[in-house]
């Protein structure tokens, strides 16, 4: 069984505008959640987003697995029922598996993301 | 397991059972084209299969169903092999390979169109198109789910019109265009009548005229002879060993009509319009469920003329064909008792037949969320229950003592569930005032409170508690089964107000440990905590070298502190906390001990002592609403129902133990227990416990009101009982404040 | 483009089946409906309940886990 | 031939439209039907009108899924179906015809703590309330039941059940019919194929319909339609605590009958029963998006399949033979309205969601006696339309669950 390993992260509620406007550590990846809701794979200083009531707090509640490009294809054919995106990167999130998942896709291999309440029952469902 | 698809329909299982096989096949006339069911056998403990659609494969078990004239049974199944769904997305859809669907799908490709084609010949049965628009198929590799993005092309042909006359169950009937297709692939037919349009390549005696009958040969079971009738009425009966039918074609148009109203279009024969036959005058109309013109003409005489009606009458179509071969027929007996030519039924899935472990495939239970803690739990050899939509630990093993533990000395508590939101912007005080029914305002930095959520009706949907951390800062909790309604209420009404917020759903990023007992402090200061928040304060610390908000409050009755921290940090929390209060009696309890604890305290569990029209007055919680607040969700409605008589409220019981000859048992009545007043229903219990400290039983429930009153002393479960006040234990609530 | 019906356009994500969703209804007491008590009633219990198109709400419960507006025919479950 | 042939039932058609009726119902389904049939039988009301839009039976009361219980989760509701189980009981006898009743028990199963708790407390207040249900244990329901796998697949473990002994099916469109034919053969009318389009009304009461037919006047109206409720009381300017849902289900192809009970369970969301022609009927919760699309969906024969064959294991390899949809009207607390709406002349039988089937004999009863007396009885007064505004809901989400 895969592991599906707990991401340390960042998690930040700001203005659309806010996030627009912030970079990123270098090597981290930015997935935008939401217009106002980002999930940065970087600890990411508070000080980063022009929103002085910006929520930012450290996340630790997702869990991950990178998977190459051609076992994840398979297992979205699969188990995803949504339209994937075709250009590299890119970030999309919705059921898979039955699972709430949020998926990067790298160049060769598929970041995917779960809450981790979850993480043990994407593992099983990766089988 | 039989192979589905495979090459030609002349290589199907049936060809092969009358070719090589020798098997005497059941009666009526075979299409070859699954449209009828008159081959329907069971391959390999699948039943109803149409033995004209699967290939051969050596050693398959093959009963014919009418070769017993039993239903078959419902079996408990062998192991079978999981079978996958895959989604594919396209442009355009084409369903059916003939001629008409090879000359879409071609033109379709030539303008770079993504084409995906699915034909049952090829072994891609599709069953349904369903709403989405997505076209599902039943497939040898498993089931297929396409999603076009523009059109789906209906190319599915038309079926052969079955003879509706006597002597259609014998043995030795097909179609014209199954007559070819047998002789193409050696079937030996014998000597061939063709009634209507012959058959193409095979020599056949034409018969001209109505027809009428057919008749048994030496063997009873097969066709000697068709029986024709001239326009002058004179019958003419002619010898055979094989009939064959072309007796007009009928649209095979049931996709095309599901599809209705979405980007459809039909081509080829699919469009030709359904042919009437003449009307049937005797025989059976439809062979699935044994109809006969004599029975249509019994229900129509009665007063059945819908062709609906009819249906449900006679079950005429109701059966593995779904009317294929009667609907014509049926139309036509209609159409010449004088009414207009009806539609023939609505078009509904399945149109070819699939197991249910078949469609199943790429299904799967909702998920049961487990916490940070929950290896932890299974290690400690916790019963592990699902409660509020979460993996908890229902008790580990001793619920007296988790439950002692708390009362004496400390416990620790995975509480991790709990919905939690954080709330910031300059709007967040103004959308807490109107979504709580307490003021917000008053609540300074560094203080939490206990809160209902109202809707509004007035009615109460979650509790949790609000703790405000800066003037523009807060944190909100929800019961754990409320949180995920409760981030979409908050969300909703934040945007309804047009609220300047932002909002952080924190509950699977939060763990959140409660440390409770009455060395609940002792075992803070020992993890470094000296001085931890005053009762209804909260703070931030490290605890054993763990960031934590500490929030003060309580729900066991002793003195409590919920440590909110980081997912991440919950196994080392919980292993420092049993650690450190190991010479204190440390030991979690679990969920089972908790609803002990809490219900000694009175508190009330939302959805288990709630109920949809839960108004705070009902809850006999009227402190926590306050009517001088200009706005709030629920108040206009808490204002109107605070006018109308009062019908029931939730109320505290509690009820001795049972004296035996020799010691009081604690026998204690069940949850769901009815409360009688005398002889009246008056109403249920919604929380039971024993309480060991108290030596009795003590309950919530709900009482109604006799003539404006509650009556005092009730009988559940066949003893008495008592109103009383709540919280039971302490209720000056000295312990909770340490 | 076939118009979806109960694929719902989310305006952050994309389009997904229904399943991934909830739904929320837009309350529309008549302007006709004065007296405080009876818009009270009209508000917390009816539903206009249309049978035709109508603008409602829908939250991402499987993806951003936001609100949007869409429109719907209730008749069809084409989305407008 | 073939025994499920209908053969004594006759329905006789009236010829033309009389100008005015007594009374005027608005669907030809089961309550529409029952009532009139009481209306005649028990207060001799024979100058009525049944206005049905398509065919008699063709809407829920003929694609529900047949179960009669009276296992409700609160009192008032309890003894309106008890009444129901007692009429259906006796109505093959009343009616002379072939309902095709047949008593087979429900189980109710319970998954977890809360669906224990939920299940003891529906086992009580049945009891108490006239209703035999007991709650039983994992032993008993394998006696009852040997399919069931008790360890859900591994999933959803079975703990226990509410049995509720007169849990029974019978012949939906029988029922309907035998309606039709007793209310006919006493002089109340029944038109197919007649939409009502408007209701006219004088100072604020109801004087009669309109209909594609043209205009019938009637002293009461009651709209007894399933699905559509809204459009017609939207006609008098009446607004309804109402949401209509899709409801779906499926039957399987005709298998030796082996499978006794019905069984149900809220946490999977799901039941199935055995039909008398042998056919696996499964049916699942109402889809949650309001809507009046009859179409079938696919995620809902996939996942309602999928979550069945946890607890009955054998679904597996029995062939899928059709699937349909249902629209039923969901009432805010889960409860029916029926009876006077405030609109003098106008009343309603609706909020049936997924249970009107069940509720035809006692509906049409009390229905009928109201419209005869002009009181309502006390069996149907909890379930009025006032009620939310008097703070009276009769909240049971929990009975609402699958059927």
């Amino acid at each position: 069984m895969r592991v599906v390993e707990r991401l340390n992260a960042a998690r930040i509620v700001a203005i659309p505008a806010a996030i627009d406007a912030a970079t990123w550590p270098t090597g981290a990846l930015a997935f935008r959640l939401a217009p106002d809701e980002v999930l940065v794979t970087a600890s990411t200083p508070a000080g980063v987003i022009d929103d002085a009531h910006a929520i930012v707090e450290r996340e630790t509640g997702f869990s991950a697995v990178w998977v190459d490009s051609a076992q994840a294809i398979d297992f979205l054919e699969r188990e995803c029922d949504w339209e994937l995106p075709r250009e590299r990167p890119a970030f999309a999130q919705g059921m898979v598996a039955g699972l709430p998942l949020k998926l990067w896709f790298g160049q060769d291999r598929v970041l995917m993301v779960v809450a981790s309440p979850c993480a043990a029952d994407l593992a099983e469902r990766l089988r | 397991m039989a192979e589905f698809g495979g090459q030609m329909a002349a290589d199907s299982l049936l060809t092969h059972l009358l070719r090589d096989a020798g098997v005497a096949i059941g009666g009526g006339c075979l299409c070859l084209a699954g449209d009828c069911p008159h081959c329907l056998a069971t391959v390999d403990g699948v039943s109803y299969v149409r033995t004209c659609q699967v290939t051969f494969r050596e050693g398959a078990a093959v009963t014919l169903h009418a070769a017993n004239g039993q239903l078959p049974p419902l079996e408990s199944p062998g192991e079978r092999p999981p079978v996958t769904a895959r989604t594919t997305h396209c442009d355009i859809v084409v369903i059916g390979q003939g001629p008409a669907g090879r000359v879409a799908a071609t033109d379709a490709r030539s303008v770079g169109a993504h084409v995906v084609t699915l034909d049952a010949r090829e072994g891609q049965d599709v069953i349904g198109v369903y709403p989405g628009p997505l076209v599902v198929a039943r497939t040898e590799d498993g089931m297929r789910h396409v999603y076009p993005r523009g059109e789906i092309v209906v190319a599915t042909g038309a079926s052969e019109i079955q003879p509706a006359v006597p002597g259609n169950h014998l043995r030795g009937l097909v179609t014209a265009r199954a007559a070819a297709e047998l002789a193409a692939s050696g079937v030996p037919l014998g000597q061939v009548v063709a009634v209507g349009t012959p058959p193409d390549g095979i020599v056949c005696e034409l018969a001209s005229g109505t027809l009428v009958r057919f008749e048994p040969s030496s063997d009873p079971t097969r066709v000697g002879a068709v029986v024709m009738r001239d326009p002058g009425g004179v019958e003419t009966r002619l010898a055979c060993d094989t009939v064959s039918l072309g007796l007009g074609l009928t649209p095979r148009d049931a996709l095309l009509r599901m599809a209705r109203g979405m980007n459809v279009r039909g081509v080829g024969d699919v469009l030709l319009p359904a042919h009437v036959p003449p009307c049937p005058v005797e025989g059976t109309v439809c062979p699935c469920a044994g109809v006969t013109v004599a029975d249509l003409a019994s229900v129509h005489a009665r007063g059945f003329h819908e062709l609906e009606l009819v249906k449900r009458a006679t079950l005429a179509g109701t059966g593995p064909c779904q009317g294929a071969g009667c609907v014509p027929h049926i139309r036509a007996f209609l159409a010449a008792q004088g009414a207009a030519l009806q539609p023939p039924f609505t078009a509904r899935p399945v149109t070819r037949q699939l197991t249910i472990g078949e469609v199943a495939a790429g299904a799967h239970h909702a998920v049961t969320p487990r916490t940070a803690l929950h290896e932890e739990h299974v290690g400690l050899g916790a019963i592990m229950e699902r409660l509020g939509g979460w993996w908890r630990p229902w008790h580990y093993g001793d619920v007296d003592a988790e439950y002692s533990a708390v009362r004496t000395g400390v416990s620790i508590c995975d509480v991790s569930t709990l919905g939690k939101m954080q709330v910031s912007g300059p709007g967040a005080l103004a959308l807490l005032e109107h979504l709580y029914p307490v003021p917000i305002s008053t609540l300074a930095p560094g203080r939490a409170r206990y809160v209902f959520l109202l809707d509004e009706r007035g009615y109460v949907i979650d509790d949790g508690m609000v703790a405000r951390e800066s003037d523009t800062r807060f944190n909100l909790t929800f019961t754990s089964g409320g949180a995920t309604f409760a981030e979409m209420w908050v969300r909703d009404w934040a945007e309804s107000l047009g609220a300047d917020v932002r909002l952080m759903n924190q509950t699977f990023s939060l763990g959140a440990i409660n440390v409770t007992g009455p060395r609940a402090a002792e075992l803070l200061a020992r993890a470094g905590v000296g001085a931890p928040p005053a009762f209804l304060h909260h703070g931030q610390a490290d605890v054993a070298g763990v960031p934590c908000r500490i929030y003060r409050l309580s729900f066991t009755g002793e003195v409590s502190f919920e440590l909110h921290h980081a997912a991440a940090d919950s196994v080392r929390l919980w292993h420092a906390l049993l650690s450190l209060g190991q010479d204190l009696g440390i030991r979690p309890h679990g969920l089972k001990a908790l609803l002990k604890l809490r219900l000694e305290k009175g508190h009330l569990i939302v959805g288990q002592d709630t109920d949809f029209d839960s108004s705070l007055r009902r809850l006999g919680c009227e402190w926590a609403v306050r009517l001088d607040k200009p706005a709030f969700i629920g108040r206009q409605a808490v204002l109107r129902t605070n006018r109308l008589p009062l019908d029931r409220q939730l109320c505290g019981f509690e009820m001795d133990g049972e004296q035996t000859t020799s010691e009081v048992v604690c026998r204690t009545p069940a949850e769901g227990a009815t409360i009688w007043d005398g002889e009246d229903l008056a109403g249920v219990v919604t929380s039971t416990t024993w309480s060991p400290t108290l030596g009795k039983s003590i309950m919530l429930g709900w009482l109604r009101l006799k003539d404006g009153q509650l009556p005092t002393d009730v009988t559940i479960d066949g003893r008495t009982a008592r109103r009383v006040p709540t919280p039971f234990y302490d209720p000056e609530g000295r312990r909770a404040r340490g | 483009m076939a118009p979806h019906r109960l694929r719902i356009h989310c305006p952050h994500c994309g389009v997904r089946a229904v399943e991934e969703f909830a739904y929320g209804e837009i309350p529309a007491t008549p302007d006709a409906l004065t007296d405080a008590d009876a818009r009270d009633v009209d508000r917390g219990f009816m539903h206009s309940n249309h049978e035709g198109p109508v603008t409602e709400r829908w939250f991402h419960a499987f993806g951003c886990r936001r609100w949007f507006t869409v429109r719907r025919d209730t008749r069809t479950n084409e989305m407008l | 031939m073939n025994e499920f042939v209908e053969r004594a039932i006759d329905l006789r058609w009236p010829t033309e439209v009389k100008r005015a009726y007594d009374v005027v119902i608005i669907g030809g389904g089961g309550h529409g039907l029952a009532t009139a049939y009481y209306l005649a039988t028990r207060h001799g009301i024979t100058n009525v009108a049944v206005l049905e839009c398509s065919y008699i039976g063709g809407g829920n009361s003929g694609r529900n899924t047949t179960i009669i219980r009276a296992n409700y989760g609160v009192p008032e509701a309890v003894r309106f179906y008890q009444r129901s189980v007692d009429l259906y009981a006796h109505l093959e006898q009343e009616t002379d015809r072939a309902l095709m009743h047949k008593t087979k028990g429900l189980l109710w199963i319970a998954h977890s703590e809360a669906g224990i708790r939920q299940e003891r407390a529906r086992a009580a207040v049945n009891t108490a309330c006239g209703a035999s249900t007991e709650y039983v244990d994992p032993g008993t329901i394998r006696e009852i039941c040997p399919q069931i796998d008790l360890t859900g697949n591994g999933v959803w473990p079975v703990y226990g059940a509410s049995y509720h002994p007169a849990g029974s099916t019978a012949r939906h469109d029988r029922v309907v019919w035998a309606y039709a034919e007793g209310a006919m053969r006493l002089g109340v009318d029944v038109f197919q194929r007649t939409g009502v389009t408007g209701i006219r009304m004088d100072r604020g009461r109801v004087t009669g319909v309109e209909t594609s037919d043209g205009p019938i006047a009637a002293g009461i109206v009651l709209s007894a339609v399933g699905g559509h409720v809204t459009t017609i009381a939207s006609m008098v300017g009446l607004r309804l605590p109402i949401r209509t849902h899709p409801l779906q289900a499926f039957v399987t192809n005709r298998y030796a009958q082996a499978f006794h009970p019905i069984v149900a369970s809220s946490g999977l969301g799901g039941y199935a029963s055995q039909t008398a022609k042998g056919e696996m009927l499964i049916g699942a919760e109402i889809d949650r998006a309001p809507s009046y699309a009859y179409d079938s969906g696919h995620p809902f024969l996939q996942h309602c399949a999928f979550r069945m064959m946890t607890l009955l294991p054998f679904l597996r390899d029995l062939r899928v033979l059709r699937q349909w949809t249902g629209v039923c009207d969901m009432s805010t607390d889960y409860s029916p309205v029926m009876g006077l709406t405030g609109v003098d002349g106008f009343l309603v039988t609706t909020g049936w969601g997924t249970w009107g089937f069940k509720a035809i004999p006692a509906g049409g009863e009390q229905l009928a006696a109201l419209i005869a007396t002009g009181r309502t009885p006390d069996l149907i007064a909890p379930f009025s339309l006032d009620r939310f505004a008097r703070d009276r809901t009769m909240a049971d989400r929990g009975s609402a669950g699958t059927h």
